[in-house]
């Protein structure tokens, strides 16, 4: 298990394929990334403030509680701060278990938590000013199928 | 002495990120209700506190929690990771 | 969207990049990798059969169902078959969307397709003999879900 | 004349991946009773139907299909891809 919380950029198929290797018992390997999407055609940049020692605390809860509720050889999370472009990778994780099933629920679970447990908040900065991304009810919702 | 911190537009609407403040309330609602005695600015930061979320010592808390024992509170809204 | 059945290993990372580059208004890349597992620790090998000619049909036939059925960018599926050994990659599948939901739910959907519904046979080889791996009910089940 | 091929242990039991047989037969039922009633192999390859699945011209099929104009049946067990 592994929590990485910066603000440089990381090669998603480079930790993708380390993640993968050396997975005794693993058949099945989930991997899930979001990107900085450019809903408007005018996205200058989005900026992530995140709550230094908590936020490492809290990904590492999440994460853990994956682990014990599914059975997984492995899981990985990195999540980063500060400045991004539009399409640069913001965040990803990895599940690794026996069989689909826990590899799929469990990198499900993580992210419905990260989205609304972890103490991360989007800005976006478009030509026309900026403004935070309001957190969504449907995501408050997500967390209630676990 | 505790330590209060605010994030995103709590901040903004603040204007710092972190203070030290003496206080004897002996609840997160209590100390709310200091810091919108202070200043508009705060006022305007606690308007609608359904709309806020709470960490004391970095873990989510509710507004009735206690503060007894309390090093760190932090104030932000809904969180928007992932 | 594209689909490949090859003989030859690919790397899942390189390939996860690749698919994650250029995908305008995506914000959400999921992708599985089926592993060759050792579950008897004697597994010297894993053979793949399949039925050249309606493999590409019937995964092509599964991809564009996936692409009809949910708001997807992009997606991909690479399936090998012949002689593989323990941990190697099988296979892997892509998706791309707007939103969270929709990637995961696609992928989903093409792993419990190709499962079932993809023509390959895997035999495994081991130390004491070789044996065809049989078709579990829960895998037949799984595609009453979609 | 038509093309039918054998996947997997039906390969195996039958001996040979493909050949090219000619029948009269209505449905894939009959071609089915036709192989059994050539030789043990065939038998024992297909003394359980349920077990088997049949792709008519690369499409998946029931074995009660009709087989006017079919070029290729393939034979096989339950598939195990992914």
């Amino acid at each position: 298990m592994r929590v990485a919380v910066q603000a440089e950029p990381f090669d998603f198929g480079a930790e993708a394929a380390a993640f993968t290797r050396d997975l005794p018992g693993a058949g099945a390997v989930v991997t899930f990334t979001g990107l900085v999407r450019d809903l408007s055609g005018d996205l200058a940049a989005m900026q992530i403030e995140h709550y230094p020692g908590m936020t490492e605390r809290a990904i590492a809860a999440i994460a853990g509680e994956a682990m014990t509720r599914w059975s997984l050889v492995d899981c990985l999370v990195i999540h980063r701060h500060g400045d991004l472009a539009p399409g640069e990778t913001i965040m990803m994780v990895a599940t690794a278990s026996a069989h689909r099933g826990d590899a799929f629920a469990a990198a499900e679970f993580l992210m419905d938590y990260l989205k609304s447990r972890a103490p991360f908040w989007k800005k976006e900065i478009t030509t026309s000013g900026a403004e935070w991304v309001a957190a969504k009810d449907a995501d408050e919702d997500a967390l209630k199928r676990w | 002495m505790i330590d209060v911190l605010y994030f995103a537009w709590v901040r903004e609407r603040i204007g710092l990120p972190r203070e030290r403040i003496e206080t004897r309330a002996a609840t997160v609602n209590d100390l709310v209700a200091e810091l919108i005695a202070r200043e508009d600015r705060y006022a305007a930061a606690f308007a609608d506190t359904s709309s806020l979320r709470v960490a004391l010592d970095q873990e989510l808390a509710e507004f009735d929690a206690p503060l007894a024992g309390v090093r760190e509170v932090a104030f932000f809204p809904p969180m928007t990771g992932g």
